[in-house]
C-alpha cells in the first residue's frame, strides 16, 4: 500500500517559488491500478517522484507499506526502490548501450546472471514488438521504439510498484494498446500496482480502478474510475473528461432538454441497441453529443453524452432503463456545468 | 645535398640516431603509457568522488574531505614539475629503489599527472545527463553501480578524448626527466639537441616526438568516436 | 639515461660503479676529465670541454654514469657510489667541499667564469665600470665570506671598484644590464650593483636558468653582457654557433668535487 | 506545396540496414494541413525530417515550390529552412537558456531586433499558457511545459511551413485542443502549411485535411482525412483507426448484420437524434459498437461504428438515411476486414 | 619557535619575501592570466573547427585543411616547453621586441597553451547534444550562428571548467620562464627552492602558488556551476 499523507512540494528558483504539490493525500491499496491525470504542469510527475523519493517532499511523508520513506537511510531506500520502477517521461535510456543492455541494466543490478538476463531480455523485447532492435542503440531508434525499450526495462525485473510517467504516450494506438494489455496483464497475474500519469483518458478507462485528479499541485478529485468519469464534480475533472466543454451542449439545449451521462464499465451492453430501444419502446430521442465507447469481445467501455428531449419524465425513464443494465451509470448532467 | 648528407654533423647525428634513438623511444613510451595509466587509475576514482561525492551528488561525502581532495589536487597542480621532481625525490626512492633513471621517473610524473587527468574526469563525468543517474537511482543501483554501470559507461568517449589530452600533457614532462638522469627523446631532444647545439639530432627528436602524439592522438580520437552511441550514424 | 661506458663495458664479472655526473656540457667533460686526472677512465683523443660519457675510451672499473642536472646531484647522491658536484651545489646542500669531498678540481682558472660581452663593446666606458665593479676587493671579499671556499675568486689584483681611466659622470644616469645564473652569479653581481649606484649608475640583473639564452641574447644585443660561464665554454659556443663574444674579466671558479655516496671512501676505484 | 518523390531513406549501422523509407511520393499542397500517421517505427519521424534535409533521402528528391532541396547549396537550403519550422519529438530544448530565450532563438536567428524578439517571444508564451514561466529553465519545466515552449519557439517566426512531429503528445486534453485550435487559426489566418505527425487520432480528426499513413517506410494509403478515415481499405488505416481490431465486432454478428461506418465530418448534426430516428422512422435498430464522437458548437466531428440487424435492405436504407444528410458518409464494413 | 623565528634562514627569506614576492605574485597572475587568454582566444576557434570541420559536421572544411590543423595541434603539444620556448624566439622579439623578461614569456606560453585549449574546447563541445544541432540547423541557422549561439552557450560550464583546467597548467609552465629571464613565483621556487635549496623560500613561494590556483578553481568551478542550467535544483 503506498500512503501519500499530507505532501507538499516547494521548488525555489532564484525569483520564484513554484508550489508544484499543497497538502496532497492519496492511498493506493496493493494491486491497484491507479491513474494520475491533471492538465500540464499540474504536479503529476513530481508526485510520482515523491512515491520512489527522486523528489523529497518539502513536508509530508510518502510510506510504502508502513514504511515511511523520508526517515529511511541511502541503504533502505535502495532496497525499497529495487522493488518500484519507473517508466520515465522522457525515457532515459543509456545512450551508449544497446536496447538489450538497456533492458538487462536492472537485471544486472539486482544481481542477475548474465546469460539469464539477457534471454530475459530478448523475451521482454518481443513482448514490446523490438526483437529485431535488441542491437540498435536509442540513438537509432525513433520515439516510440525508445519508449518501448524504457517500458520493457522497467518490467524487467518483476516490481512490485510501477510507477508509469506518460508511459505510452508516444505510441500509436495499436501499440498503445498492446503495451496496455501487457500491463493490466502483469498487474492481474503477479498482483503488482500500478501508478499511470497519462494525458490520455481512455488509458484510464481502459486499466485504472482508481484515480486523482491532481489540479494545480492539489487533490482535486480522487475515487473509482467510473464513478469519477460518469460524475466529475470538480472543474479540474470536468475538463479533463469534457477538453471540449460540456456547455456547447448544454447552452443549446432546449427548455425542456437534458443532458444525461452514460458510463460504459465493461457492461455487457455491446449487443444490445440500448439507443434505437429507447426511442422505439419509450417514445424517447436520445442525440449523441459525445460519444467514447469501444467494444471488447461483449463488452463496452467509454461514455456518452445524450441530449434528451420530453422533459422531466423523458429523463427519469432514461436514467431508469439505462441504470437497470448492469455496469451502465446514468447520471444527469447539471446545465450550467 | 649529398654534401650534407655526408657533412659531419649529418654523420654525428645518424650515429645518434641508431645507438640512442630506439631506447629512447622505446624510453619515452614506456615511461608516459605507465605513467598516464597510474596517473588515471589515481585520478579517475579522484574525479568520480569530486563528482559523486559533492552536496546533492550519488553519494555525498563529507564535505571536508571533499574539500580536502580538492586541495590536495589544487595543491599537486600547483607546484611546478621540476620542484614536484625534487619533492618527490624520497617517495620514488621508497617505490622505485633509486631517485635516478628513467624508471624513477614514472613516480613525479604519476604525481604531477594524477591530480591533472582527475580534473579531465571530472569535467567529464559532469557531462552525464542528471536525468540518466536518477533513472538509475530510481532502480535501487548503489552508488558503486551507478559509478561502474552508468557514469563511466556513459562518459567513455569524453573520458577517452581527455585521456589523450592527459597522455600528450605526461609525454611533454617526460622531456623534462634528464634532471633525474631519465631518458628517453625529449632529454635527447634537450640535451644533446639543444645544450650541445645539435639541431640536427634534437629536430630528429621531435619529429619522434611529433610522431608519437599524432599516433595517440589519432587512436584517442578514433576510439572515442567509435565508442560514442550517440551519434546517428546514416 | 644509463649510459654506460664503452670500451671495457663488457667484463660483466665486475662489479659496476655507479657516478653521477651532471649533464650540462661543460660540467659533463670537467667531471669527466677531473676522473681522467685521478687515473679512474681514459677518455678518447681529443674530447676535450664537450665530452660526453659516450666519449669514455678505457673503463677498467666498469664506471655507470648517471647523467643528472647539475643541481640535483646532492639530491641523488644517496642513489649512487659517488657523484660530481659543483662546488656551490655542494655547499647550498651542506656538503663541505673542502672537508667532504673525496676529490677535487685544482683551482685551475681554466673554468673560471667570466664577465662576457660582444666582441667590440670591450672597451665601452660602461663595460670598464662594470668589470671594475666586479674585480672590486669589496667582491672578493663577499665570495670569501660568503661561500667559505665553495667560490673562490680569481682575481689576481682586486680594485677599489672604479677604473680611473673612465669619466663616471658622463656615466651618471646610465644603466648596464647583466644576464647571469641565479647562483652564486647574481648574488655576486648584487654586490657590484651597490658600487655602481654609488656613481649613479644602474646594473640591471636578468637570471637565467639556461645555459644557451645569455650567450644568445648578448649577440643579439638586448643584454650587454653575461656572467655564467667559464673560457671553455665561450670558446665552444663561438664556435659552434658562430657568435662573436669575448671575455673581458675572470672572476670566480666553483671547483668540482668527487663526494661519496654509497661508498664512504676511494677504495671502491683502486 | 511540397513534393515528395520515390523518396528512400537506408539506415545502414553496423551489422544491419533499415530500410527506413521506400518509394514514398505524397504531394502537400499550399496551405494544406497535412496529417502523417502510423505505427511506431514506420517512418513518420524520417519522412518528415526528410522534409527539411535534417536526413538526406538516399533517393529520390523533395521539392517546395518546385526546388528540389537535395541539390541546394548550404546556402540556399539555409534560407528554405527559415521558413520551415519543426516541432520536435524531442522538444530539443536549449538547456542553457530560459524559456524566454528558447523562443527568442528563431527571431534572432532571423534578424530581429532583440527588444522586438522579446516581445514577440512574451506574447507566444502567454498563447501557450506559460507567460509566467519565462524566467525558467527547461529543466525546471514539467514535460507538457517543455512542449509547449518548443511549440511556442515553433509559431515564432511565422514560418510558411510548420512540421509538427507528435507536437501534443505530452499534452493533456484540454491543451492539446487550444493548441489544436492555435494551429488551426494560424493555418487559416496566415495560410501556412502544416504538416502533423501524431498518434491520436482525434488530432487528425480534429485538424487535418489530408492524411497519409506510413507503413513499414511505405505509404499504404493517402487522401482526404474523411474519406480515409470512413473507409479505410489498407490493413495499415484499419489498425490505426479501430486499434482494438474490427474483427470482434464483425466475428459476433449474426447471419443478417451488416457494419457499417459512419462518418461525422462537420456535419450539422449535433441536434439530430440520428440512431433514435433511424429506428422509430425506418425500424432499424442501430448497435453502436464503437464510437468517437464529439459536438462543437452545431457540428459534429468523429465516428462510430454501427451494426445493423434486417438484411441487406435495412443496410440499404441505413446508408441512404445517412448519406443524404451533409457531411455525413455512411460505408458498409466487409466482414472480414 | 622563537628559535626559528630569529634563524638566519628565516630572516633571509622574509627578506626573499618583503623583496621579491610582491613583484612576484603580480608576475605570475598577469603572465598567466594574459597568456592563458591568448590561448583561448586562439584555441577556443580552433577547437570550434575541430568539432565543426569534420565530415558530417556542422560546417565540414576540406579534409586536408582539418588533418592540417590537427597536425599542427599536436606538433606544438609535442615539442618539449623548453625547447618551444627557444624555438621562438624570434616570434617572440617581433611581437614584444625583447626576448627577455616576464612579458616576453606571454607568447611562448600562449603557444605552448593555445592547442591545450583547442583540445580542451574540442572535447567540451562534442559533448553539445547533437539533436540540439540538429535544431539549430533546422531553423536555418548559419553555422556561424550555431557556433556562437547555440554550441558554445550549451556547452558554457564545460568550457569553464577546462578554461580552469588550461589556466592551472599555463601557471605550471610559467615556472619555467626563469629559462629566458623571465620572473614570477615559479621562478622564485626554482631558483631558490631547486638551484639553492633554500626550502623555505621555496615553500613561501608554492604556497603563494597554491592559494592562486585554488583561487582559480574555486572561481571556475563556482562560475562552472553557476551557468550550468541543466541541473535541477530543489
Ligand atoms: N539513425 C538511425 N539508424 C538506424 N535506424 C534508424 C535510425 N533512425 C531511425 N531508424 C529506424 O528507422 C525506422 C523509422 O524511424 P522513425 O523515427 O522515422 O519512426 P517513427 O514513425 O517516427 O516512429 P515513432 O512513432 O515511434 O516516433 C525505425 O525502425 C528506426 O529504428
Ligand atoms: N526543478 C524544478 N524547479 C522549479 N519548478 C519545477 C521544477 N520541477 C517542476 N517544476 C514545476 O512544478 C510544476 C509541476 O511539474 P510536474 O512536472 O510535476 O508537472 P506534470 O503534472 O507532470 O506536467 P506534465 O503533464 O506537463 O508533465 C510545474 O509548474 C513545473 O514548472
Ligand atoms: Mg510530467
Ligand atoms: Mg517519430
Amino acid at each position: 500500500m503506498i500512503e501519500i499523507k499530507n505532501v507538499t512540494k516547494v521548488f525555489k528558483t532564484k525569483d520564484s517559488t513554484v508550489e508544484a504539490l499543497s497538502d496532497v493525500n492519496i492511498t493506493i491499496p496493493d494491486g491497484d491500478v491507479f491513474g494520475i491525470i491533471g492538465l500540464s504542469g499540474a504536479g503529476k510527475s513530481t508526485l510520482v517522484r515523491c512515491i520512489n523519493m527522486l523528489e523529497r517532499p518539502t513536508s509530508g511523508s510518502v510510506e510504502i507499506d508502513g514504511t515511511d520513506l523520508c526517515t529511511l537511510s541511502q541503504k533502505e531506500l535502495r532496497r525499497i526502490r529495487s522493488n518500484v520502477t519507473m517508466i520515465f517521461q522522457g525515457f532515459n535510456l543509456l545512450s551508449q548501450k544497446n536496447c538489450l543492455k538497456n533492458v538487462c541494466f536492472p537485471l544486472e543490478l539486482s544481481g542477475v546472471k548474465r546469460a539469464a538476463a539477457r534471454k530475459r531480455a530478448q523475451e521482454l523485447l518481443e513482448l514490446v514488438g523490438l526483437a529485431d532492435k535488441a542491437k540498435s542503440y536509442p540513438s537509432q531508434l525513433s520515439g516510440g521504439q525508445q519508449q518501448r525499450v524504457a517500458i520493457a526495462r522497467a518490467l524487467a525485473t518483476d516490481p512490485k510498484i510501477l510507477l508509469c510517467d506518460e508511459a505510452t504516450s508516444a505510441l500509436d494506438p495499436t501499440t498503445t494498446n498492446s503495451i496496455l494489455e501487457l500491463i493490466a496483464d502483469i498487474n492481474k497475474k503477479l498482483g503488482i500496482t500500478v501508478v499511470v500519469i497519462t494525458h490520455q483518458m481512455n488509458v484510464v478507462e481502459r486499466i485504472c480502478k482508481h484515480v486523482a485528479i491532481i489540479h494545480e499541485g492539489r487533490v482535486a478529485e480522487q475515487g473509482e474510475v467510473t464513478q469519477i468519469f460518469a460524475a466529475p464534480s470538480s472543474d479540474a475533472a470536468k475538463q479533463l473528461v469534457y477538453p471540449d466543454g460540456i456547455s456547447g451542449i448544454t447552452q443549446g439545449a432546449a427548455e425542456n432538454e437534458h443532458i444525461v451521462r452514460v458510463v460504459f464499465n465493461g457492461a455487457n451492453a455491446a449487443r444490445i441497441p440500448l439507443i434505437a430501444q429507447l426511442a422505439v419502446q419509450k417514445g424517447i430521442y436520445a442525440n449523441i453529443a459525445h460519444a467514447s465507447t469501444k467494444s471488447i469481445g461483449e463488452k463496452a467501455y467509454g461514455s456518452m453524452i445524450l441530449s434528451i428531449g420530453g422533459g422531466k419524465n423523458a429523463l427519469t425513464q432514461t436514467l431508469d432503463y439505462m441504470n437497470s443494465i448492469p455496469d451502465i451509470i446514468a447520471q444527469e448532467v447539471n446545465g450550467n456545468e | 645535398m649529398s654534401d650534407f648528407f655526408s657533412s659531419p654533423e649529418f654523420n654525428e647525428a645518424w650515429e645518434i640516431f641508431k645507438t640512442q634513438f630506439p631506447t629512447a623511444i622505446w624510453e619515452t613510451v614506456y615511461v608516459t603509457v605507465i605513467s598516464t595509466f597510474f596517473a588515471i587509475v589515481i585520478g579517475l576514482p579522484l574525479g568520480v568522488l569530486l563528482v559523486t561525492g559533492e552536496k546533492g551528488g550519488i553519494r555525498p561525502i563529507p564535505s571536508p574531505l571533499l574539500k580536502l581532495i580538492n586541495w590536495v589536487i589544487n595543491i599537486l597542480r600547483s607546484v611546478p614539475f621540476l620542484i614536484l621532481m625534487i619533492l618527490v625525490i624520497p617517495l620514488t626512492r621508497a617505490i622505485i629503489g633509486t631517485s635516478i633513471g628513467t624508471t624513477a621517473c614514472i613516480v613525479p610524473l604519476t604525481i604531477a599527472a594524477f591530480p591533472f587527468a582527475a580534473r579531465l574526469a571530472e569535467s567529464s563525468l559532469r557531462e552525464v545527463s542528471p536525468s540518466t543517474l536518477e533513472m538509475a537511482q530510481s532502480m535501487g543501483a548503489s552508488p558503486f553501480k551507478i559509478i561502474t554501470k552508468v557514469l563511466i559507461p556513459e562518459s567513455i568517449p569524453s573520458l577517452i578524448s581527455n585521456a589523450t589530452i592527459a597522455i600528450t600533457t605526461v609525454l611533454g614532462y617526460s622531456a623534462m626527466s634528464g634532471i633525474i638522469g631519465g631518458g628517453g627523446l625529449g632529454k635527447i631532444a634537450i640535451n644533446y639537441g639543444y645544450y650541445r647545439y645539435k639541431y640536427l639530432v634534437m629536430i630528429i627528436a621531435v619529429i619522434l616526438l611529433i610522431l608519437i602524439v599524432q599516433l595517440f592522438q589519432s587512436v584517442g580520437t578514433l576510439l572515442a568516436k567509435k565508442t560514442d552511441k550517440r551519434l546517428k550514424k546514416a | 639515461g644509463d649510459s654506460s661506458s664503452s670500451g671495457e663495458g663488457s667484463s660483466k664479472g665486475n662489479e659496476s660503479i655507479t657516478i653521477a655526473i651532471p649533464n650540462d656540457t661543460t660540467n659533463e667533460a670537467r667531471a669527466l676529465l677531473l676522473l681522467q686526472d685521478k687515473g679512474y677512465i681514459k677518455l678518447k683523443d681529443g674530447a676535450g670541454i664537450t665530452a660526453t660519457s659516450l666519449d669514455v675510451a678505457d673503463n677498467p672499473h666498469n664506471i655507470q654514469f648517471k647523467e643528472v642536472e647539475a643541481a640535483q646531484l646532492p639530491n641523488v647522491l644517496k642513489d649512487v657510489d659517488y657523484a660530481i658536484i659543483n662546488s656551490n651545489y655542494a655547499i647550498d646542500a651542506k656538503l663541505n667541499p673542502v672537508k667532504d669531498s673525496l676529490a677535487i678540481e685544482g683551482s685551475s682558472s681554466a673554468y673560471s667564469n667570466i664577465l662576457a660581452v660582444k666582441d667590440g663593446r670591450q672597451n665601452d666606458d660602461i663595460i670598464k665600470a662594470l668589470k671594475a665593479a666586479l674585480e672590486s676587493k669589496d667582491v672578493a671579499d663577499l665570495i670569501k665570506e660568503k661561500y667559505d671556499g665553495s667560490v673562490v675568486s680569481t682575481v689576481d689584483k682586486p680594485t677599489d671598484g672604479y677604473d680611473e681611466s673612465i669619466d663616471y659622470s658622463s656615466l651618471s644616469g646610465k644603466s648596464v644590464t647583466v644576464a647571469a645564473s641565479p647562483t652564486p652569479h647574481a648574488e655576486i653581481l648584487a654586490k657590484a650593483k651597490e658600487i655602481l649606484a654609488k656613481k649613479d649608475i644602474t646594473l640591471k640583473i636578468t637570471e637565467f636558468t639556461d645555459y644557451v639564452q645569455p650567450n644568445n641574447v648578448v649577440e643579439s644585443g638586448e643584454i650587454d653582457a653575461n656572467y655564467f660561464q667559464h673560457q671553455p665554454y665561450l670558446d665552444d659556443f663561438n664556435k659552434q654557433n658562430n657568435t662573436h663574444i669575448v671575455s673581458v674579466s675572470s672572476i670566480h671558479v666553483e671547483p668540482l668535487g668527487l663526494y661519496g655516496g654509497k661508498q664512504k671512501n676511494l677504495d671502491a676505484l683502486k
